[in-house]
Parts: C-alpha cells; structure tokens; sequence
C-alpha cells in the first residue's frame, strides 16, 4: 500500500514541455508512474515523446481531464503562472495536484490553497519535491534510484536532507510505503499531520520518519497529534540547530521568529511526546531499525 | 526583502494611510537643509534594515535644524548590529498622546494574511506577546474576501474607545491591508500608531517586508532594493541566485538544498567545529554557481576549511565538480576543500576530481568529521 | 408549525437605533417576537426601550451573539454598509439573516451572499420585506394586523403586492402558516425553491401562494420544481403583464430582457407545470379556496 | 444608470483596453475639427441610450473632414427609439479581419458575475443567442476569486487560435473584468472586438450600464450622468426618488410598491383600460413625494385619470392624503383622481381626503374598474 498515489494514479503533468516538465516526465515515467497528459498551452495536438510511447499534450488540463480522465496533476509551470496552474487543476476535477515550482508569491498560494480546500482538491506543495511510493510510481522529482519498496512512511519539510535520509534506509535495507515532500514554503497544501493520519491508515506502514526544521509550529503540532493518534512508532529529525534567528534558512518558512520556531523548542517538544529524535542523519536509521525491531 | 523605513512609508502614503511628511538625507547638509524646510522639532532616524535602531543611538530627537545636523553627523555612518547606516530620515516630532501597534503578516497556521494590534504600540511587539499576550489580538484574513468591514471594527475598538479614534483607525486598518497585499508584502506593520493630542491617528514608524517571490512582477518595489544596506557576500549571493547567509564559524560549507544545508551545519557543530555559513547552490547547479558559492565563501577571511555536501537529485554531480575544479583554475582558493559527493552522475564526477588532483568522501558523517577536525588545527 | 423562524427564534436587530430599525423593532416585538439585542456600533452598553421593556444594544454582533445566544437577525443599516452587516452576522453564528435594506450594490451581494453560503447561514433578501408567522413572530416590516394563523404558506418576490393578496385572505377568513418576501434583487439569498421546500416540509401548510414578477427565470424554475417535488396545492400569480420590455419596474431585478422573463412565459410555465394562475390579485384568494377544497 | 459610449470607451482605456481614440462632438464644426485632427476616414456614431443606432442611421462612416461634418450635421438631433440625439462620437473607421463579442453582467441564475463572449460578434448578442446558442460561451465568475487565468484562457481560445489572439484576449478580458467590479456595473460589453489586418485585438463599441445602487460611492461616474438623453419626467421622478416608467396609455397610476404598482397596471389593462406609466412613490412616503408624483403624471397630455393604488405598510395612508389634498392646492390637476387606500392610518386618511372634497375607495378592482371606465368615456 502507499499513501496519496498508488497504481490507479492517472497523471497530468502541467508544463510538460518546459526544461523541468520534460525531464521529470520522462522519469516519473521510467518510474512505473501512468502520465496519462501533458498540458502546454498552445500545444494542444502535439505528443510528448519517452521511452514508453507517447504522451498527448492538452491546451487546458479541463480537455486533458475530459480525453483521459486523469486524476491527478503535477506542476512545473513557471512561478508567475503556477497559483494558476493549481487553480485549473483544481477546478478540472483531480483529486490531487502536486506543485513542484518553486518561488511561487506566498499571498498567491493562500488563494490558490483556499481554491483548492473549496473544492476538496488535495494540494501537495508547493516548493516541495513530491512524493514517491517505491513500485508503484513517484509524482515529482524524488529519485527513484534511491528508494525501495518497504515498511516505512517518509514524510519531511525538505528535499535533499530527505534524499539522504532515504538513501541511508535504502541502503541498510529498510524500504518505503511512500516518502512525501510536503515542501518548504510558509503556505502549504499538505501538512505533517495530513501525511501522519493517511500513514496510520496504510496497513503496510509500520513505522514513520518526520523530518521538520526550524519556523513556525507545524512540527510541534504533528508531534501533539502523534502522541494522541498514533500507534506505529514515529522517529524525528530537526534541521537547523545552528540557525540563528531572524534569518531565512534558504526555505521561505525556515526562519526563527522570537523565540518560537527553534530547533531546540522543536526536538524538546517531539521528545515529550513520544518522539524519538535522531541527532544526526545517520541516526535515523538506526532508531528506524531499533523502532522496527531489526 | 528588507526595505527601509522611508520606503514603507512612500508605499503607506500611496494607499493613504496619514504618515507624517519627511524626507531621507545622506548627509549632514542635506539633513540640517530638511529639518530647516520642516521647521520646529524633528526626529533624525538612521535607515538600516535591522530593529533596536533608538537602543542603539540611531534615533534622536533635535530642535533646531542645527541640532539636527549634529545628530546626523553622528548617526551617518554609525554602525548598528553589524550595518552601517548611510542615510537617514529626518521627519518632524510628534505629540504623543497614545501608542498603539497594528501589523499584518503571513501566519502560517491559519494559512492566510493575519492582523496583529495592540494598544501597546512604540515596543517591541514580540516583547508583549510575551510579557502580556492578551494585550494582543490576531485577526485571520480570509483570502477570498479580503478585511472585512466587522474584522476592521472590532480591532480598532481594540485599541480605542472613542468612536472618532475608531473610524480613523478602521479606515487605516483598510489602507494597511491594501497596501500589504497590493506590494506582496510578508509583513506591513506600523508602530507605533499612535494619537495626537488633536485626536489624529497617525503611522509614526513603518516597517515592510516584500516576498523575494513577487518581486519580478513589481519593479517599483523592486527598485527600493538597497545593496549598500546589506553585506556584500549576499548581494553577490543573490545576484548568483545563491542562498546565502553569513556566519561566525571557520568552516565554509556549500551544499545543495536548504534542509540539507542546515543539517550539514548542525554536524559541523555535532562534530565540535563551527560553521561560517549557509549555502544552499540550490536544484538545478550549473558550474558557474558552484565559481560563485566558492568566491563569497572564499572572501571570508575565517574560513578555515571548505566542505562540499552534494546529494545529486536534479543537482548533476559532475556539475558541481566541474564546478570545483574551474572556480580552482580561476581564484586563488587557500583552504583546503573536502567533498562529499553523492547520487546523480557521482562516478562521472569523482572521476572529474580524481583527475584534478581531488580526493572525494561519499559519507557526510566521514567528510564533516574530517573537515571540521582539519580546521581545529588550522 | 412555520419556516425558517418560530417561537425558539431569539433575534438580534442591526441598526436598531436607526429610523427603519427602530420603528420595526417595536412592530415586531408587538408582534410577539423575541427580540433578545440591538446592534449599533458606538452606541453598545444604551438599551432600546420598547412597551415589553428594554432591549439591549452591542457595539457589535459577536457581542450581541455571546450575551444572548441570538440565532436570527435582521439587517435595517444603510446600503453602504449593509453588506458589512450581512458578513458581520453570518460570522457571528447565527442561521438565519433577513435583510431589509434596499439599494445594496449588486456585487457587493455577490460576495456577500457567497460569504453567508461559505458558512451555511441562511439569507433572507435583502430588498426584501422579511417574513411572519402569524402568532409566533415576525423578522421585518410585514405588517401583523393583516395577517392570521393557517393553513396557506406565501412566497412572494414583492412587499405590498403580498399584503394585498395576503390581506384578501385573511378577510376572507384564511390564515397563514408562513408568508415570506424574497426580495426583488437580482442577487437574493433565499429563493422560491428554498422557500417551496420548507412549506413542503411543513405539516401544517395545506397550501401555497406563489407571487412572482417579470425579469429571470426564478418562477420558472420553481414551477418545475413544484411539478417534481410538491404535493401539497401551489397558487400562483405573475405581476408585470404591461411592462414593456428593457426598462427596470421599481425592483433591480424586474426587468424584461430579450424574449426572457416575461409575464406570458411564466404564466405559461407556471400553468404547465399545475399551478393555478389568478389573473387578478382578487383571484388568488378564490383559487386558493378551492384548493383547499373551501 | 446607461452611460453614453464614448464615457464607456473611457473607463475601458482608464483600465488597460485598447480602444481607438476619438472624442465627442455636440456641433457638426466640432465632428469636423475632430476628424481633421484624427485623418483619414472616420466612423460618426450617435451617443444616445438606446440600441439600434445603425439601423436608425446614426453610424456613418467618412472619408473626409468635410463628410464627417455632413454626417454631423445629419445625425445631431435626429430621433433614435423617441431619444434625440445630442452628441457624436468621430473615432477613426478601423480595418476589421475579424468581429467577436465579449461581455459580463450580473447572471442572476448563478448569483455572480458572468462572462459573455462569442466569435460572432458585431451583430445583437440576443440574437446569437437565439439563433445560434452553441457560438456562446458563458463563464461564471465566483465573487471570492475574480477571474481566473485559465478561464480567460478559455475564453480567449473560444473566440481564436492564434496564440498571440488569444494572449491578447486574454489580457482584455482581465482588464475588462477589473473595469466592470470597479465601476460596480451591471453590464460591460465590448461588441465588436475586432482584430485588425495587423493582428491587433481592439475595443470597436463599448456599452456599460452602472449599478445604481453603486453611484452614491462613484462619483465620478455619478458625473457621467447626462440629463439630455433622458425624459424630463424621468430626471424628475429620479430626483425625487420615485421609481417611474413612462408607457403610452391614459391612466395615470400612483402606487406603493413595485409589484403592486406593477399588479395595478395589469388590472387596468385587465379591464379594458391601458397604464400611462409605472409609478412606484416607494415605502417610506412623505407628502412631498405624492406632490412630485402628480406633477410627474400631470404632465403627460395622454393622461385623462389619475388613479391611487395605495397599501399602507411602511406607507401611512394619512401622509398619502396629505399628499394629495396638498398637491391639488399647489398645482392644477385637471384629470379626476380616483383613490384606493387601505391599511396603516386607513381612519385618519379617509377623514383627510373627506374634508377635502374626495371619496376613496377600499378595493383594488373596484377603483381600477372606475378609473378605467371613466377614461374609456373621456
């Protein structure tokens, strides 16, 4: 099983001719995921080429929707046009939509998130690698080569400290259900606690990592539900221990504020409630392992 | 990005929100010329993109035009939590009957636009959240309706009886919200606001914060960008479309993503040593950023040790190698550079830095611990 | 029994110390209404004296709504701000809000009537002369002395056009569970359907007078719904039949455009679909005797 | 409120829509200084509230200064739809590849704003509708959104294929949006929007009507008002806040409320008789009122009776007698007034108009019977 995505997964991929859109197309693709359409405005009628055959391209994801009733879109769109870009495929009838680009104007985003939660669209990102369940296909840029089917659900703030934190699984044997990117940004579709609950319902996740770092409370929130909700055991990491505050840690949301949004605030609170909280990244494996009994 | 007070408050004024006149000035003639055209008292307020500016000596109060010369002489050039200050503004002296705090921001758990005010304006707002938290009150701003006439009243009565004082500071309140979203701005704040003895409400300091994100579509806003108001390593970061901030350590540390960026510095730190920055090079690196990473950490003349943290996703390897080896071939680069280099394209890369003369780690743990140790001895 | 409001109706009055507001107040505190709060900004803490004692008056409705538990109220502010008002109350927790004023700008409705529909309170007008339930209270301007208990439910886009058919019935000895004046706005909250539903849903309502004008397809749509859904008799009436097309009757939204919205079309829709059409208000008294088989 | 085209084509160019130049002229040396000034060929358009204006020969196009003058001349004070015209608007005769129509109005179906547009444009949208309904697409606009982009781009890519067609459209119709939510207009309309032989999209005819409820905050719009174009009997009613329509029958109707006034029309026309006009004096009546409607009425030759419809709500009866007594001592009324008035101060108002000399009546059919009969055998 897996969370979000599984074999059913019909995906549209919004820019799919754009420099990002067509790599990333032809891996998702060469990742076993269906990309069912491409959408280019006015590319409508032309074919995407890859390895598998070709991928008709749409002027609008509403056509793209109606010719392959896809039921999910990832977008690569520019950030000047990628709020839009949600709102369309929120409004086309998927059910999720994945926002990849980064830099996309933060009061954009609370638009386009309400747009979406009016229409119980699930938005995964933006600024966030996507998501991958190992076997069954990725939605994103998530490298497939670094993963592994397995027990174990991923869910994490950022993008290359959650490569690391995969690949360091992958290569003591520990798979994946699935491992999400909720992304960086101060608005975000999907949230920790969002990843936390589709996990505790996926029978075949029996244990979880949560990678947070410094900003805001999300983490601190997460770890209050984990202690409520949770069963399966849930091991943690903070980034940004050495950050000072008032500084944008590269992600729009990494920032201390005062005295809230603290690494140290972050791993004191995810220990209260039952947390496990890897030091380093190469720790998490080992409490992962410790965690699944191995 | 930062922008200095003049400027918020030119933005505030264009929505029509009541900012006293006032003009900045760069030297001491240009202020004294400005207090005299002013008349009466004035306030002379150094422009730096930092708080703590009046703690610190950079506002002062003067009563004549002369005395404003003489503050401006003192506080042009001061330096103020690391910032010199190269201009400042010269705005008359208000009576002060009140002081209260309004502010917006982008609140990320309500996921929306937030309002903040406080009748204990002129502080420091963080302060009274803690000291007094009920002396503030935060009002989310739905996105799809914008501030709402009933949103606007009941923070105004949060702040004031006096109906009169009411509308005026509802009416503000709108001013505020247009301007903050008109600018795609992170943060709008005012404080204080404050009462004259005439019962006029009035903005007395501004501060803005613009989203980095909306800047390309808003070149008037953008143009208040002032590269003499920040350090010259992150203009050059910036300008590379590096993610840079400075630090106090010795070990220079380039890595690609922000999450993983900081976790390398946490190991510098876990491993006894102290990291001189965060920089992030960023998904899609070319070898030109990688030269350009490698000059703003070079320039720091800390750095001890150079530490190189790549896991290759959309971030090609070899990129960053060549990257290594050109920016080795055209600066001079005296510590001494340890890489860690994973994923994407790594063979065709440690191949690249074989050839160069580099020796390359593919554990973080193993590169950090070796970097870090390096530099304790350095 | 009643729709929408009944004895359990604890109602606050916006703009009570306005000129309209005050007026109604008093009508509709004679007319045995639980007026618990007045609403005025500036004037919180006064009290609104009426012959059943004093009424108190909040600066806002959040306030009215904490210290009395108000479940209902009806907006008599000026039409700058009225929409305001409207927002005011349905973010206060209320279920029902009745708008009298007059002349609220037609965009401002639009979001005003989305941002009552996002919380799922009931809008009644504006432009509307609210409604009564002979006996049990009244929200508006609806004059009681015309009115009696029984078994006729009315709906009506009009005010003294419903009076008038109102009146005749009552002088001919038949009473109404409910009469309700939708309004004659082209953005309105609650429509003839909402309406029609709710008289279905009422035991006691053995019959019901529709009122519709010229301008939209409101009357036609609700006669086909009556045709699908209605068991009880429904008594229409049309009024406009010499209006010429283009020019605005009085109401916003009475306007004939095109071939659309006309008297003959509703009256045709209205007779296809079974509902018994008087020709003069006179009529309707008649007609509706003979469906309750009088 | 209808505002002429050229004031139209003016908030249209105030927000961003490429419109022609041209201006209004009110004498035929005006229209031909104007189309000197524009050169070569000009279109000369009638500026008055009604449509049709090309069928009735108020658009003419000229090759000259001096034909512009002819048509000028021509078209000034002419009568369109009973409406005199007293102004022209030259604008220069534009090459057209192609014609499309785009519009947006309050849809009250769906309780929003609503786009229009179809490629058949140049011709009565109605009839497009009729003919051809599947040449429109409509585009409902949710209120807590706006327009969204890819709403416009389905729009842009109904009406054309052209990729640069279809960024300009687009364009437009955000711009024409944001015209139609500022001025709070109940219908904006561009027809034609043309593309010329250059492929340029361009506003040919613009047609705005304002929400009246909307001008008390519009001044500037409130100011396009042009009393010319309108009866004088409207400006009247208008002023004295009566709701009145002029229709063409004998029977002068003074009512309370839309729809009863409207009811009380169709009774006249129900027994034989035909309505002077639509006179709604409103809710909360005042003497004052009842005085400007009788005026109003009295003012038409074709009335021969006035008649009283009247339901006491809101409305006091007496205020309606006063009204009346009063008026009949200030101006002279020749046509009998037959009166019906129940409910609210029924008592005091019948007392009042006894003393006065008149008779009134309780039911509503038995005095439109009355009324109309007397009519027929005046």
């Amino acid at each position: 099983m897996s969370i979000f995505i599984d074999t059913s997964t019909r995906l549209v991929v919004q820019g799919i001719t754009g420099r990002d859109g067509s790599f990333h197309t032809r891996q998702m693709v060469a990742a076993g995921t269906n990309v069912v359409a491409g959408v280019t405005p006015g590319k409508g009628g032309q074919t995407f080429e890859t390895d598998q055959g070709g991928i008709p391209i749409f002027n609008t994801m509403d056509e793209a929707v109606e010719a392959t009733q896809a039921n999910a879109s990832v977008v690569y769109v520019p950030p000047a046009f990628a709020s839009g870009a949600i709102m369309e495929a929120a409004d086309s009838g998927v059910d999720l939509v994945v926002a990849i680009t980064e830099g996309i104007p933060v009061l954009d985003m609370t638009r386009a998130f309400a747009f979406t939660q009016d229409r119980d669209v699930r938005l995964l990102g933006p600024n966030c690698p996507g998501l991958i369940s190992p076997g069954k296909g990725k939605v994103g840029i998530i490298p497939e080569q670094i993963t592994a089917e397995g027990p174990v659900g991923v869910v994490s703030r950022s993008g290359t400290l959650t490569y690391e934190a995969v690949h360091q699984l992958t290569q003591a044997g520990i798979g994946q259900t699935t491992c999400v990117g909720i992304g960086g940004d101060p608005i975000i579709g999907t949230n920790f606690i969002d990843c936390l609950a589709a996990f505790s319902e996926d029978p075949d996740t029996r244990a979880v990592v949560m990678i947070g770092e410094i900003g805001g409370t999300d983490e601190q929130e997460a770890a209050q539900w984990v202690s409520e909700n949770m069963e399966i055991p849930v091991v943690g990491f903070i980034a940004g221990q050495t950050a000072p505050p008032g500084r944008t840690m590269g992600h729009a949301g990494a920032i201390i504020s005062g005295s809230s949004g603290t690494a140290e605030e972050k791993i004191r609170v995810f220990e209260e409630n039952g947390i496990a909280v890897a030091r380093r990244p190469v720790d998490i494996r080992d409490l992962i392992k410790e965690a699944l009994g191995l | 990005m930062d922008i200095h007070e003049y400027q918020a408050k030119e933005l505030f004024r264009k929505a029509g929100i009541p900012v006293p006149p006032g003009d900045v000035a760069r030297t001491a003639d240009e202020a004294e010329a400005l207090a005299r055209a002013l008349g009466g008292s004035v306030v002379v307020k150094a422009q730096v993109h930092t708080g703590g500016r009046g703690k610190a000596g950079g506002v002062k109060l003067a009563s004549s035009a002369e005395e404003a010369r003489e503050h401006a002489e003192a506080i042009l050039g001061m330096e103020i939590n690391g910032l010199t200050v190269h201009k400042v503004l010269v705005t008359p002296a208000e009576d002060i009957a009140s002081e209260a705090y309004v502010g917006v921001l982008v609140d990320r758990k309500k996921q929306s636009a937030t309002f903040m005010v406080s009748p204990e304006g002129g502080v420091d707002i963080e302060q009274v959240a803690e000291d007094n938290p009920d002396a503030i009150l935060k009002m989310p701003i739905d996105p799809r309706y914008g501030l709402l006439p009933h949103q606007a009243y009941r923070m105004s009565t949060f702040l004031y009886d006096d109906p009169k004082l009411v509308k005026q500071a509802s009416k503000i309140m709108g001013q505020l919200y247009r301007a903050f979203n008109e600018n795609s701005c992170s943060l709008a704040e005012i404080n204080p606001l404050i009462v004259t003895p005439d019962d006029e409400v009035k903005a007395i300091d501004a501060k803005v914060t613009i989203d980095d994100n909306a800047l390309p579509r808003l070149p008037e806003v953008e143009a208040y960008r002032d590269t003499d108001a920040e350090p010259p390593s992150e203009t050059k970061a910036r300008e590379a479309s590096l993610s840079f901030v400075k630090l106090d350590g010795n070990v220079g540390c380039c890595v690609n993503g922000a999450g993983l960026a900081m976790a390398t510095m946490d190991l510098v730190k876990y491993y006894g040593g102290d990291p001189a920055n965060f920089l992030d090079i960023g998904g899609s690196s070319n070898p030109e950023k990688v030269i350009a990473a490698l000059e703003i950490i070079t320039a720091d003349p800390n750095v001890k040790v150079i530490l190189f943290n790549i896991f290759g996703g959309i971030t090609r390897c070899d990129d960053v190698a060549n990257g290594i080896v050109e920016a080795t071939k055209q600066i001079d680069i005296e510590p001494p550079i340890y890489i860690r280099l994973t994923g994407t394209n790594e063979d065709e890369a440690l191949q690249i830095l074989k050839d160069a003369g580099f020796s390359a780690y593919t554990s973080m743990d193993e590169v950090v611990e070796t970097a870090v140790n390096f530099a304790a001895q350095a």
